[in-house]
Order: structure tokens, then sequence, then C-alpha cells
């Protein structure tokens, strides 16, 4: 958004409050009424504790800032999170592409109704297009499909993706994809199997 | 008691085009419940359609028929304000029979 | 629905490699959509939900034919429409479940706890999940209440209040709300529905902060979900996204789920109301 | 014995309908006797149509599936199947890949049209066929239905 924009914005949504701007409740009265309810409306259950609700500082930041975020901002959350990827100490970035379509297909974890023992999908056809076959994907991430094939395989590649599913944030701050690896929702392995996935020569990506 | 179907009866043309919603679980008993018990397959089995005492169509279903049932078939030879009745029946022995009143042309 | 799932799931492995064009997909899925809407299941819980306003029920074995559901004691036809709002006798914004709860525990009698947090069943039978929704085996009276009490706006305009200033903090945190990520996946409801044209596999996804989108989605809640063989009401839709966020679980009918059903309907004012519609 | 009541009896139709009239059995009973429990319990097409008691049956054009080619949801897959064979008395519908491969069996009288809509549960993507009995004799059209995986927690 052009900031002489924001005027005109102001003003037009003004215009919905039939009782006019001075009776909109206050910014500190609506945070204070977000944070009642965040206190208030929600309860544990099974593993999604109410915890889960205390925002780190990224998602603190990126829902303060959503739509417009300034660049230092940006570049703060970037770096911060650049320092949280751990690479496989066995070096080996690259695991079984079979291992990662299954894990692409699948959607579970982390929600209140999974069995907490059953490690989670990493939901990727939910939002991008991998292999040419599955006709059912989603569009919130671009598309995957030939990933490898534009790419190659090099180490810098490997590191690079490994890293990127690893802890989105680092390279796109407030990146609408979970930060994986850095949030423990996928283990270092399963996500050299997404490497795989993305990188591998027979990998149906690649197709 | 099992709740009413919904049916609509109306004459397009010469043929009286029948509608039917039922309310049935058509429960497949392959499923689990939250606790992983299994849920008991609970279906209708046999559904009969009937004007003028005589069966303008029967059907035989299994668990494979979508819940909550839609049917949706045409016989000639009905009139206008006359009844239609459908009976239901499950593997429980649970049974509904309901009717309509053909409405006219439309 | 988990073996469902698991048999999609295997399927999706396995579909053969004819791969059509994306085009042809989101056409037959629109033809899908299109064969659906010739007959909705919906109907069966609207005519429930019409026998039981007028049902005596609870220790006061009283019908909900009086209760104010914004528009005056038993005013039912366009109150959908006019929800959330702030109730003067309770000092809280509204939604119609929140309301109608509030209406069991005055007319009827129930507890709160009752009117609230289960689904009561009018014939008795065993409930299987303690969700505050139907499911398998189980009937909600507030749920079908709420097909029925839907059903009497449809083709109204979508015009919520927004001048009590309770009402006004209702909207803002709920806009407030709508932005808020947090949890394992960093997820806010604005991740899917912060930018228009996008999908979740096939299922395309409003954007909420574009009125037409906003207009089309709320106008289309409740539905009757054929995935699931349930007719779902707003409360659930929250509850359901919430539960996909990772979050922990969205107390039924609480200020928080009110305050986003407040912003969303504000979104969608203007819209014509089309609900209970029949989904995926 | 009430109107209604009266009427129901007379639904089951032949020999099991007389006996019902006559106080034999009760018209539930009636019903769930013509339940052809082995044709529902068939794992196959081929299985089917003999369950159905025709020896093969043969592809006919006159048979028209009208469903889409992808199902957004298996839970509920729109399908009509419309027959335009001389005395079609019966028309069926089979899912080849579902647990159990008879869905659904369709009685048609003389005066009813050779047509009937459903809803139907497919477990994944299969052909789906229409069988016909017409004039005695066994036919069927089939159709391909993919089933597609939805939502975003599975």
């Amino acid at each position: 958004m052009q900031p002489k924009m924001i005027p005109a914005l102001a003003l037009a949504l003004c215009g919905i409050w039939v009782a006019g701007c001075a009776t909109r409740p206050s910014d500190s009265e609506t945070e204070r009424a977000v944070a009642e309810m965040i206190k208030a409306s929600f309860k544990t259950r099974g593993q999604a504790t109410v915890a889960r609700l205390n925002q780190d500082d990224a998602q603190a930041l990126c829902s303060k800032h959503a739509g417009e975020l300034p660049k230092d901002v940006s570049d703060g959350i970037e770096k911060a999170q650049q320092a949280t990827i751990r690479y496989p100490s066995s070096g080996k970035l690259m695991g079984d592409w079979r291992e990662g379509e299954r894990i692409a297909q699948s959607g579970v974890g982390k929600q209140f109704t999974d069995a907490p023992t059953r490690p989670a999908g990493g939901s990727c056809y939910n939002c991008h297009q991998l292999s040419k076959q599955e006709l059912s994907f989603g569009t919130i991430g671009p598309s995957l499909y030939q990933f490898g094939k534009q790419r190659g395989a090099s180490e810098a590649i490997q590191k690079y993706t490994y890293g990127k599913i690893y802890n989105s944030q680092a390279s796109t701050a407030c990146s609408n994809m979970p930060r994986f690896g850095h949030n423990g929702v996928l283990t270092e392995e399963q996500i050299t199997h997404l490497v795989a996935l993305l990188l591998d020569h027979d990998s149906p990506v690649n197709k | 008691m099992a709740d009413p179907m919904r049916i609509r009866a109306n004459m397009t043309g010469d043929k009286v085009e029948v509608k039917v919603l039922m309310a049935h679980e058509m429960e497949t008993g392959l499923r689990r419940d939250a606790g992983g018990n299994a849920i008991p397959a609970h279906f209708i089995r046999n559904v009969s359609v009937t004007y003028g005492g005589k069966t303008v169509l029967s059907a035989q279903w299994g668990t494979s028929v979508s819940r909550n049932p839609f049917l949706h078939f045409r016989f000639n030879g009905g009139k206008p304000g006359e009844k239609v009745m459908i009976t239901w029946l499950d593997n429980k022995g649970e049974k509904r029979t309901d009717e309509a009143v053909i409405a006219g042309g439309g | 629905m988990r073996i469902d799932r698991v048999l999609a799931g295997v399927l999706a492995a396995t579909l053969p490699c004819l791969s059509p064009a994306q085009q042809d997909t989101q056409k037959e899925i629109e033809r899908y959509r299109q064969m659906l809407q010739e007959s909705n299941p919906a109907e069966l819980y609207e005519a429930r939900g019409e026998e039981l306003w007028k049902t005596r029920r609870g220790p006061r074995n009283a019908s909900l034919e009086r209760c104010d559901l914004g528009l005056g004691p038993g005013v039912v036809k366009g109150a959908y429409v006019r929800l959330p709002r702030y109730f003067a006798d309770t000092g809280r914004v509204q939604d119609l479940e929140s309301r109608l709860g509030t209406c069991m525990v005055t007319l009827q009698g129930f507890t709160p706890e009752e009117a609230g947090r289960k689904p009561f069943s009018g014939t008795g039978a065993p409930m299987i999940t303690t969700d505050p929704f139907s499911g398998v085996g189980q009937r909600s009276v507030m749920t079908d209440l709420v097909a029925w009490i839907a059903s009497e706006s449809r083709g109204m305009t979508i015009a919520p209040s927004v001048s009590h200033p309770k009402e006004r903090l209702a909207y803002q945190a709920g806009e407030r709300l709508f932005y808020y990520r947090a949890g394992p996946y960093d997820f806010g409801c604005v991740t899917c529905h912060g930018e228009e044209g996008k999908r979740i596999r096939l299922q395309n996804l409003p954007k909420m902060t574009n009125a037409k989108d906003a207009q089309r989605a709320f106008g289309t809640w409740p539905g009757y979900r054929v995935s699931e063989g349930e007719l779902r009401s707003m409360q659930w839709r929250m509850w359901e996204c919430v539960r996909q966020m990772r979050f922990p679980e969205l107390e039924f009918a609480s200020d928080a789920s009110i305050a986003l059903i407040t912003y969303l309907a504000k979104q969608a004012e203007g819209g014509t109301f089309d609900a209970p519609a029949i989904k995926r | 014995m009430d109107a209604r009541r009266r009427e129901v009896l007379k639904t089951g139709g032949g020999v099991l309908a007389l006996a019902a009239a006559a106080g034999i059995i009760r018209p539930g009973e009636a019903l769930a006797q013509e339940w052809n429990k082995a044709a529902f319990e068939t794992k196959s097409v081929a299985e089917t149509v003999k369950a159905l008691g025709g020896r093969g049956s043969t592809p006919s054009s006159a048979i028209e599936i009208t469903a889409p080619d992808i199902a957004e949801n298996g839970a509920v897959v729109p399908i009509a199947v419309e027959s335009k064979l001389p005395r079609t008395q019966a028309l069926a519908i089979l899912i080849e890949k579902n647990p159990n491969t008879l869905s659904a069996d369709f009685e048609i009288p003389a005066g009813t049209d050779p047509f009937v809509s459903t809803r139907v549960k497919m477990g994944e993507t299969s052909n789906v066929y229409a069988l016909v009995i017409a004039d005695g004799k066994y036919f069927h059209a089939v159709k391909e239905i993919k089933v597609t995986i939805g939502g975003c927690g599975g």
C-alpha cells in the first residue's frame, strides 16, 4: 500500500461507523479485550495447550504488522530466524523422495484430534502443486512442480531447500508457511525426505 | 423414532416427478468413533413407493448409499391431488412411512 | 470419517496419470457442486428445528417461542441477518447460538452448562462425542434450531448491528483475532483468508477482507457438509478452523468466537443471505 | 387397522405381500425378506451380476450414467442412471472399488420411467457400473469417477 493512500482509507473506514470515529474503541481498549478473550475463550485439549497462544517474537511482529511489514522489521525477523536453522549431524540433506511424497500428502499433526505419538505430515499439497499426478493441490504457496529440474541438486540448493522447510521465515519474514523444523513439527529426517521429493531427479516433482 | 422424510411430488407433463430426502445415518459399519470403537452398521435396506395401492418403485440398498439419502424418479399415470406413499425399512427393523400430495404442473 | 480420509489418501497417491488440465479439474468440481444443489439435506434439520422451537422442554417445560433473538420476543424472520448484536439483558454481544443458549436458560430452565456445552438429544439417544455439535449417532438441538432460524433469513440482506460500543469492540477485537498468528504452524485466520483466489487442495478460500468473498462465505453458513453428513453452524466453522490452525479448543459461544463472527458479519454486510447451503 | 397401515401392506408385491395381508408376517418383515444379502456382500462386478441372477452382461450405449467426472468428496457422489432399453425391469449401481460392490438395486415396474437419481459413497476413485435388466437380459454402462482428497487437516 502506498503511504499517501492511508489517510483516504482511514476516512473511508470511519464512514462505516454510524456513530462516527469518535466512539470507536481505542486501540488499548481493543488490545485489552483481545488479551482477555485469548485467556478466557480457549481451553487446552489434548496436545493443543493454551500455551500455544503465547506468541514468539516473529508471531507477534507478523500479527502486528499484517499487511505492511516495514523493511527493518522484516530484516530483523529473517536474521533471527536464520540463526535457528539446524542441519542434520549426518550432513546428509537428501533422503528418500517416496517417503517425502507420503509426508507431503499428509495433513495430520498437532491438532487436538491427532494422536501426539503419530508423526506429523507436511501438509505440502494443501498449499503447493508438487507432482503432476496429484490434481488436488492448493495454491496458497507457489507451484513446486519441476522445482529440482529448474534448479539442479547442488549442495547449495540442497542447503537452501532444507533451510526453507526448516524455517521459512529465515528467507521470507512472515511467510504463510509453517516453520516446520524450528517449531518441531517435522523431524530433521522428515525434512531430508521432502528435500529429496523436491530435488531428486527421479522424484515425480521433476518429471 | 425416525424423522419424517421430505417428499416433493410434482406433475411434469403427464409424469409425476418424485424427489425424496430421508433422515438416516446410513452407517457403514466400517467407521470408528473417537474412542476407537467400531460404529455398528445402520442403514436403510428397503424403500418402496406406492401410488393408488400399486408399487411404482422398489429398491434395495447397501451401506454405500449416502447419509441422509436422496432419491429422484418419475412415474406415469399419477394425478394432482392424489397421494404418493413412501416406506423405508432399515437393518435394525426400524421403519418409516410418509406420504405427499402430488402438486400440479410446474 | 477417519477411514474415509485414509481411503482418500491412499487413492490420492495412486491416481492414474491422465492429468487433465487443471482448468478441467476446476470445471468438473464446479459441476459436482452444481449437482449437489439439486437437493439439500439441510431441509431435514430445518424441519426438526422448527418443531423444536415450539416444543416444551427443560425443567420449566417451556418452548422457545418467546425467545428474543434481537427483533423482539418470538421474532425469527430476519433475525439471523441482524446478528451478532448487543443484548442489554445479558450485557453481551451474542451470536445466534449464544443467544439460543441464553433462552434455553432463561425460558426453559436449563443450566448454562447444559445449554451451551452439550448438545441435547430430543430422543435421549446416547451421544458419542462431547463436542457441542451434532456428530455420529447424535443430534444437536442447537444445530437443528440454528438450521431453521437461519433459513428464516433466506434471501435477506446481511445487516449486522455495530452501533453499540460493545458491538464495535467485538468487531475490532474480531479483526485483531483474525490477524493473530500463533501455535506450532504459525497460523492465523489470515494465513488462508488473506489473499484472493487461493485454495487449500481444491477448496476455494474466501478472502475475508474482500466484501464479495465475505458475503458469499457468511451468506452460505450454516451449511450441510456432505463430507461429514452433518449440518454445520457458524460456531462450528470457527471451532473447526481454529482446530486446524493447531490452536487449543475455541470454546463454544465464547467471546472470541463471537468477536470473530461479528467481524465476518460486518465484512459481509450488504450481501444476500442464502443459507443453510450445501457444501463439500 | 388404520388406512395408512393397509396402504403399507400393499407395498410388498407378490407372494410376500399376500402373506402380509393375511397377517402371517408383519409388513416390516415382508420388506426385510426381500433384501438380497448375498448380492450386497459381493466384492466384484462379475459376482454382483451373478448374485442378481445374471450370467454376464453386455455393454450398452442405451444406458446413460450422469455423474461428475471428479467428486470433491467421496461421501456424496450424485449418480443418475437412465435406460433407453425396451422393457427395462431393474437398474443397479455398482462401485467396483468399494468394500462391497453393489450400492443400490431398483425394481422398475411398468409405468415407471427407467430412470433413478441418487447419491452414493465412494471410498476411492473407481469405475461405476450401471447394470440394467431389460427383457430378462443384462446390460451395463461404465464411467470412471475420480474422488479427490480435500480439507487441510487429514
